[in-house]
């Protein structure tokens, strides 16, 4: 495995305000990473930095094995998309995908065989004498990706792509960029904060809090062993389940109102003490299905939410709540006593004061 | 509209479709008059003065002489607009307006251009090229902006005069373009504070530079602004005064100057018609101006000038 | 060579005038006039003082007699005219002598003085004063006691125009005839702060009583549309120079029968030497320098004399010139000026600009403002007459 | 550093001409120059005559008025106008364009024009009388007391029509939702316009504020053109005090102190609002 | 039931532009009406000619059984809550929340009650004292709610007040707004273009199309019954698969490839001739569970998209693309040949023609 980007130490502020610290991420040729957060968590600076669009306060960046920390974002090899498109309002979708080339001075007709490969691939070739006024959303994001895709280069900088755009659209472009990837092979790094983004086209996502990468992995993992608190609780829709309590050996004591035993729950480092029992509410099972399960416990709903292709429920297991997810079919209505189930081994356990999973 | 809602509200359907319907009946409200009444007497209070301009203008000397200055001219007369733009005497010449009015063309074409753009760039290297020292330096130029024309003069000519600019035409646009800088600089400083920074590094990361990035990107997308621009030079720089009597040399004295001699005079007779219209001669310019572009006016102003 | 002239002579009247020096030098042949004008002499000495700074001087730049040119005279900025003034012997034939020593500063010539406008003129409606039933005045005094019965005829009995220099000259004129030569020149040139202290309460005493009989309408009003007052008879007297002749000629009266010009102070006339100059600024051009010279001995030729203050009204600064077209009351000026005694030099020769400018503050501030006490004001006066330089 | 070549012009502007002709100005205050600035240094002489001068405390009263009036009316009137075109109103082209075009005229025929429509004789108290009513007063330049209101008025003329178009541009860019609020919530469009949309235009007032600043603190084209600072002084301004002392009175010392006074104020301003601004990032940095 | 909001024959055009045309609603006391459709549809109109935000070009409008066609809208007994919240930027949370109340002239008392009682319901006591700027985004739209809920109006209306949050506060906020709901009874309309928002909180939702009601009925009619391909392709994510194909009796033949047998459809007016079938990837079943379903097929797939909690994955049959869900524990990979069926009684047959279900 080559790598493509590689990012040593590098720090950020603005001011005295510390954006990145001492951040390390090193992406394999033709990777697609996911950089997945909350708003303000630095991602963009952390875009930014790679393109040579913020000059970086200490570190270094290398770019297919070039250190280019102190090189123009035009001599970088990288080509960037923006949340807001950023076309340039007064060229047709043409001029604005052979701008850069332009500026580099290429001859004429590379110019134009670039734009018209890149206008195949995206299928914008009836749009190209049109003002970006002219088009509709998801067509100046294709454009706006097409820009970065003449440019021919190694890494590929998308900075919230979709955001601006509608659930329908958001789907299709989606899978649009998955299949550019699959074709293209570059290097990409996608800036994000909606999950299912982030886990259907990641091959590995980086989350991001405060500047700091919490985890760095494959989607499964993140998914299914976050490392801390935060990543369980930010990935995940609806998200996880926490039951808090106190664990000593292999039993969590909640509240002293009931003990759920992780016997079969990996521990990595067992410590005793607050913890925090973390369960997705797609693992919760009920009814029949539920007496197979490790624990089982008996339990009031509260509210129901039907999604159409399946329901959200929320429910309350000694005075914590907890939300489950069951078939459209499974008839639930608030109020109603039901039985539920679910397997500690398949969640994760966190140490409360420290967030870090055990 | 109105006759069919009414007469719906009388059909007796089945169902409750009685009352209102359709759109709500406009009705000639007070406040609506209140507006236009506002409107129309503030309307008079703005065209007083021009009416005053023009039927002095068209008056004879010893009509105005007797007062009723609001009246129309008893006896009309174009006399005074001949002679004030062609035979009026702004010294030994009796030549009225008509030649400092090309002296005035030449400088507010070329004063007007070059302000705005070095402006331009301020406040394109101020939104998105900051240096160290780079707001400092905009806040001096505010702060300039109060300071009294005279109080600057001195150092100028002598400034001038050391580069061997002074009394040229290249020495009054240097002047204009020092002038119009402070409020032109704020102007396009919040116009490009207002663009997506996105579309700057977009620029950027497609390799252009300081200058690419101006000229190829931000230079066409700040028309409205630069309408703005256009109408508060044209208007500031023809109607000078001061810096066409001291910097321009006597080639290139501009219309106002034969204006002032024509309407000034100490010891001399006056004529005030002939005022008048070489008054109303000497702004023709900025008002047409100002009449073709206005509409962009305040589109243009809302595109940059309202944001803090 | 072309020399450029710097004038604020922009009004018909004016036009004519300047138009005789500009057609006598080019007449000259060789050199051209180029005509600046720039109306209002403060823009107009501005941009001279301007020019010179920057380096690009005119040729030749209008003036009044004063001391706001001193500077330059000291900067050795200005073109030496003593050779040609010995030469043609100026001192001989510049009269009053007075009015020479604007430009004779230390044994040599700066400048060329060009006419005399005295400021000594009382201009009277005749039709006025007849319909108020009483004769014209005989003195400041006999004006006052007038004055009411003007009034009661629906006439303005005092014209004058608000703005300061026009206050201000009315208040000179009065100001000497009030003090007498002798003792305006002990306190004006000689700074006699006691004499001040003494006698100036009693003038600003006598000026406000002219107030009450000017029109409400003054402030503002430019002098030629108080003349015009007096033109039309709706005010019986304005105070002002002999620049105003001119309206009353543009609108066809005669003097002493439609108005009337009495010198002042009426019992014992004096001219004062007001008028215009011109300096010549240094050049680095020999050839202008040369057309310069030639330009300052064209403009005091008595011909040139002759036919410029015809055009100008005003009175030339030598006795040999043909004044045979001039007015009734151009020649009693003439006659006037005959005697030295007569001559009240103009005060600008021994304040400065800076000084006079605090007189006219004062002055128009104590005419507008009726709380200003005359103690206040004469006080004030000589505060400024104490730090004047 | 392409940005600092290119910003060459502000650089020698800001620095060349604003920061040396202050320094200097500051210098030659404390000299005795007339004519021609010079270096005779007399210490605080030029001040000491300039606050015991009647028509320089006269002028800053009337600049403080001038400038309070001008500025306060010139905002309420602008904001009025620009309220009033914002109720979609037919022909709003014809009156933006009647509101708008004396900014087109100098400064000097604003006075000029204005002068007469004043003056007593000529103006519109004759023409009213001349209707009947002979008892009609209206001449404020005539009278010490009113002069001032004059050149205000003047003055408004001139200028009420940019606030105006900046106003109105700010109205228009009030987010349209917040007017939905507000009618939902019953609020009358008046209070809504007082309360709600007003302090929203933060940029636009300030703007309007500026551009006005700017022009009254330099008053002087106008005062000259309609008053000449009379009757009397009263209608003086600094700025004609300064420059008449710069030029026809030939006393560059006495002008630039009274220059240097005129500066004072605004380089308090704005060493006021940086440290106010200074201030408020320490405590966003604080709270950060 | 009785109708609290009863909108007749409403018609509305911006100048030439119709927006809606002959548009009627009945709304009973009580309801949650979500109106849900494509950015443009004319959602936002409707809501503002309820509001009498906007004067209708014709129809009428009854609020609680009065005609309200010409009231103002502070009389029209509504609140509204915006999408940019819309709080007065310069007053505190209080001032926004009472201000209303003050100009109406409502006596202190009364006004200090109500904007306690909204702000303990919507629990924003702390923020009273703060200004809109010195809030979150949930935060501010909380308020937005309260100054509704102090007008103590019968209906409230929601123009997409949740699109400016991100994802994970808008699932916060809309469990309070369906919370809010239980609570308070009111009748709600509330515009939005997110399913998710309007599967969970509706009693009935409204799918419109060009300013045309497509579909009023309750989520899960809608979901499962849709009654045309607009309304079948816009609900549900990812998307409902359409088969192409040619009807005849109840055999669809697509492409003459394969023969579909709908025996177990229940048509409502069946019609033969070129039809569509519609089924939701989450009825389609893969692998041991497949061979139980009425219709069985082997395909290759082609794009696997991991969700976490469940797996997307994309194929094609007879040259028609088909997406399907899996769970999350299903191992799925691109190229794989996997058996899927389904059961047509579970989907939904259309008229290609007309578009409508037949
Ligand atoms: N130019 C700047 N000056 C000062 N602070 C900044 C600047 N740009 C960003 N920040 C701060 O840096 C932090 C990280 O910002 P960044 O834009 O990288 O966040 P983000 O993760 O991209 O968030 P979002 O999802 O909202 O885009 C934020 O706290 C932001 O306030
Ligand atoms: N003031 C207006 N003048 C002219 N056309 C308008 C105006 N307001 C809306 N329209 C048009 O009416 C149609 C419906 O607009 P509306 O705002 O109701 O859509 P919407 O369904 O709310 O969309 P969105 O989801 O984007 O908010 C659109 O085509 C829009 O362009
Ligand atoms: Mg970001
Ligand atoms: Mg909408």
């Amino acid at each position: 495995m080559t790598t493509s980007v590689s990012i040593k130490d590098l720090s950020l502020s603005f001011g005295n305000v510390k954006v990145l610290e001492s951040l390390d991420l090193e992406v394999a040729q033709g990777e697609f990473i996911v950089l997945l957060g909350p708003s303000g968590c630095g991602k963009s600076t952390l875009l930014n930095c790679i393109a040579g669009l913020l000059d970086v306060s200490d570190g270094q960046i290398f770019i297919s094995g070039k250190n280019v920390t102190w090189d123009e974002p035009k001599d970088r090899g990288i080509g960037m998309v923006f949340q807001s498109y950023a076309l340039y309002p007064q060229m047709t979708v043409e001029k604005n995908l052979s701008f850069g080339l332009r500026v580099a001075r290429m001859p004429k007709a590379e110019v134009d065989a670039r734009v018209k490969r890149a206008s195949e691939i995206l299928q914008i070739e009836p749009l190209l004498q049109r003002k970006p006024v002219e088009l509709s959303g998801g067509q100046r994001q294709r454009v706006a990706i097409g820009r970065a895709l003449v440019r021919d280069v190694d890494v590929f900088l998308f900075d919230e792509p979709l955001s601006n755009l509608d659930a329908k659209l958001r789907n299709d472009l989606r899978i649009e960029i998955k299949r550019l990837h699959a074709r293209l092979k570059n290097t990409m790094i996608y800036v994000t904060h909606d999950q299912i983004e982030a886990m259907t086209l990641a091959d590995r996502i980086a989350i991001m809090k405060n500047g700091v990468i919490q985890q760095l992995a494959d989607p499964h993992t993140i998914y299914n062993k976050p490392v801390n608190l935060f990543v369980a609780g930010f990935i995940g829709s609806p998200s996880m389940n926490f039951i808090k309590g106190d664990l000593s050996g292999t039993t969590l004591s909640v509240d002293g109102q009931a003990n759920i035993p992780l016997g079969n729950y990996q521990f990595a480092n067992q410590t005793n003490g607050a913890s925090v029992l973390g369960i997705r509410p797609e693992h919760i099972v009920v009814g029949e299905d539920a007496r197979k399960m490790p624990v089982q416990m008996e339990s009031e709903i509260e509210i129901v939410e039907p999604m159409g292709a399946d329901t959200v429920a929320w429910t309350k297991i000694a005075g914590q709540s907890l939300t489950f997810r069951a078939a459209a079919e499974v008839h639930l209505e608030p109020g109603q006593k039901v039985l539920i189930g679910f397997d500690p081994g398949r969640g994760s356990v966190f140490n409360a004061a420290s967030g870090n999973r055990i | 509209m109105t006759t069919e809602a009414i007469s719906s509200g009388f059909s007796t359907g089945p169902t409750a479709t009685t009352g209102p319907r359709g759109p709500k009946p406009k009705t000639v409200t007070i406040g609506r008059i209140g507006v236009y009444a506002f409107l129309i007497l503030s309307a008079v209070f703005f065209l007083l003065p021009l009416w005053v301009m023009i039927v002095t203008s068209l008056k004879t000397m010893p009509e105005i002489r007797e007062g009723h200055l609001f009246n129309w001219p008893a006896l009309l007369t174009f006399d005074p607009w001949l002679k004030a733009w062609d035979t009026a005497c702004t010294g030994r010449d009796c030549n009225g307006l008509k030649p400092g009015f090309w002296n005035s063309v030449k400088i507010t074409a070329l004063s007007v251009p070059v302000s705005i753009v070095i402006a331009m760039i301020n406040g394109y290297a101020l939104s998105f090229w900051k240096y160290k020292g780079s707001e400092l330096l905009f806040g001096i130029l505010i702060f300039g902006a109060f300071v009294p024309f005279q109080v600057v003069i001195y150092p100028l000519i002598i400034g001038l005069s050391k580069i061997g600019l002074f009394a040229t035409l290249p020495g009054i646009v240097v002047v204009h373009t020092i002038f119009g800088m402070p409020i032109l600089t704020l102007l396009y400083r919040n116009f490009f504070a207002s663009l997506p920074i996105e579309l700057f590094k977009a620029g950027r990361v497609d390799g252009a530079g300081f200058w690419g990035i101006f000229f190829r990107i931000m230079l066409p997308m700040s028309v409205p602004i630069t309408i703005v621009a256009i109408i508060l030079q044209v208007t500031g720089i023809w109607n000078d005064f001061l810096f066409g009597t001291v910097f321009a040399g006597r080639e290139n004295m501009p219309m106002t100057v034969q204006l002032n001699n024509i309407v000034t005079t100490t010891t001399g007779i006056r004529e005030y018609n002939v005022n008048m219209a070489a008054t109303i001669l000497t702004a023709a310019v900025p008002l047409v101006v100002y009449f073709i572009s206005g509409k962009w006016f305040v589109r243009g102003i809302a595109a940059g000038a309202v944001k803090g | 060579a072309d020399v450029e002239v710097i004038h604020w002579w922009t009004s018909g009247g004016e036009q004519a005038a300047v138009s005789v020096f500009a057609r006598e030098f080019d007449a000259l042949g060789g050199d051209k006039w180029v005509d600046t004008a720039i109306a209002g002499g403060e823009n107009a000495r501005s941009a001279t003082l301007q020019r010179i700074l920057g380096g690009d001087p005119p040729g030749a730049a209008q003036f009044n007699p004063g001391r706001q040119y001193e500077e330059l005279i000291a900067g050795n900025m200005l073109l030496d005219l003593t050779d040609l003034a010995t030469k043609e012997n100026w001192a001989g034939f510049i009269r009053p002598a007075s009015i020479s020593e604007a430009c004779l500063v230390d044994g040599h010539w700066w400048c060329v003085p060009v006419n005399i406008h005295s400021w000594n003129w009382a201009w009277a409606s005749v039709p006025a004063f007849e319909k108020a039933g009483v004769e014209l005045p005989t003195s400041f005094d006999d004006f006052l006691s007038k004055a009411p019965k003007l009034q009661e005829a629906g006439i303005i009995p005092f014209a004058i125009g608000g703005e300061s220099w026009q206050i201000n000259g009315a208040f000179g004129v009065i100001q000497t005839s009030l003090l007498g030569l002798e003792k305006r020149e002990k306190i004006l040139k000689d700074k006699d702060l006691e004499l001040a202290k003494a006698e100036m309460p009693a003038v600003f005493e006598k000026f406000r009583q002219f107030k009450q009989f000017s029109d409400a309408g003054s402030a503002n009003r430019n002098w030629n549309d108080t003349t015009n007052l007096v033109v039309t008879d709706q005010a019986g007297l304005q105070v002002m120079g002999d620049w105003a002749r001119g309206e009353f000629g543009v609108a066809g009266e005669k003097a002493g029968v439609d108005y009337a010009c009495l010198a002042l102070p009426i019992d014992h006339p004096t001219v004062s030497t007001g008028g215009d100059i011109f300096l010549f600024p240094k050049q680095s051009d020999p050839a202008v320098e040369a057309a310069q010279l030639k330009m300052a001995s064209m403009m005091v030729n008595p011909q040139v004399q002759a036919l410029f203050n015809n055009a100008k009204g005003s009175m030339p600064i030598r006795d040999d010139v043909d004044m045979s077209l001039a007015d009734d009351c151009m020649k009693r000026g003439l006659e006037i000026i005959k005697d030295p005694a007569n001559i009240a030099v103009d005060a600008g020769r021994w304040q400065s600009n800076d000084t006079t400018g605090q007189f006219n503050d004062l002055v128009a501030q104590f005419w507008a403002d009726d709380a200003m006490t005359v103690e206040a004001a004469a006080e004030q006066y000589v505060t400024i007459l104490q730090n004047a330089d | 550093m392409q940005s600092v070549l290119g910003t060459t012009p502000m650089i020698a502007t800001a620095i060349g001409v604003f920061v040396i002709c202050i320094i200097f100005s500051i210098i030659w205050s404390f000299t005795n120059s007339k004519l021609f600035p010079n270096f005779n240094f007399i210490g605080l002489a030029q001040y000491e005559r300039l606050w015991a001068n009647d028509r320089w405390n006269i002028s800053v009263r009337n600049l403080a008025v001038f400038g309070v009036l001008s500025i306060g009316i010139s905002m309420v009137f602008g904001y009025l106008l620009a309220v009033f075109m914002d109720q979609r109103i037919k022909q709003e082209d014809l009156f933006r364009s009647i509101f708008l075009y004396p900014f087109a005229m100098s400064l000097v025929v604003t006075g000029l024009v204005w002068q007469w429509m004043f003056d007593p004789n000529l103006g519109i108290q004759s023409a009213v009388r001349q209707l009947g009513w002979a008892n009609f007063e209206f001449a404020p330049l005539v009278k010490q007391e009113t002069a001032l209101y004059g050149l205000v008025l003047g003055g408004l003329w001139n200028g009420v029509g940019v606030t105006m178009a900046i106003l109105l541009a700010g109205l228009r860019g009030v987010d349209s939702e917040i007017w939905k609020a507000a009618k939902v919530d019953g609020i009358p469009t008046w209070k809504t316009y007082l309360f709600i949309v007003l302090p929203m235009m933060k940029g636009a007032v300030a703007t309007a504020f500026i551009l006005q600043m700017t022009g009254i603190v330099r008053v002087f084209d106008i005062v000259i053109a309609m008053t000449q600072g009379g009757p009397g002084v009263s209608t003086q301004m600094p700025a004609v005090y300064v420059i008449q002392h710069i030029t026809d009175r030939v006393n560059v010392g006495q002008g630039m102190a009274a220059a240097t006074m005129m500066l004072l104020p605004v380089i308090i301003l704005i060493g006021l609002q940086y440290l106010l601004q200074w201030n408020a990032q320490r405590k966003a940095r604080k709270a950060a």
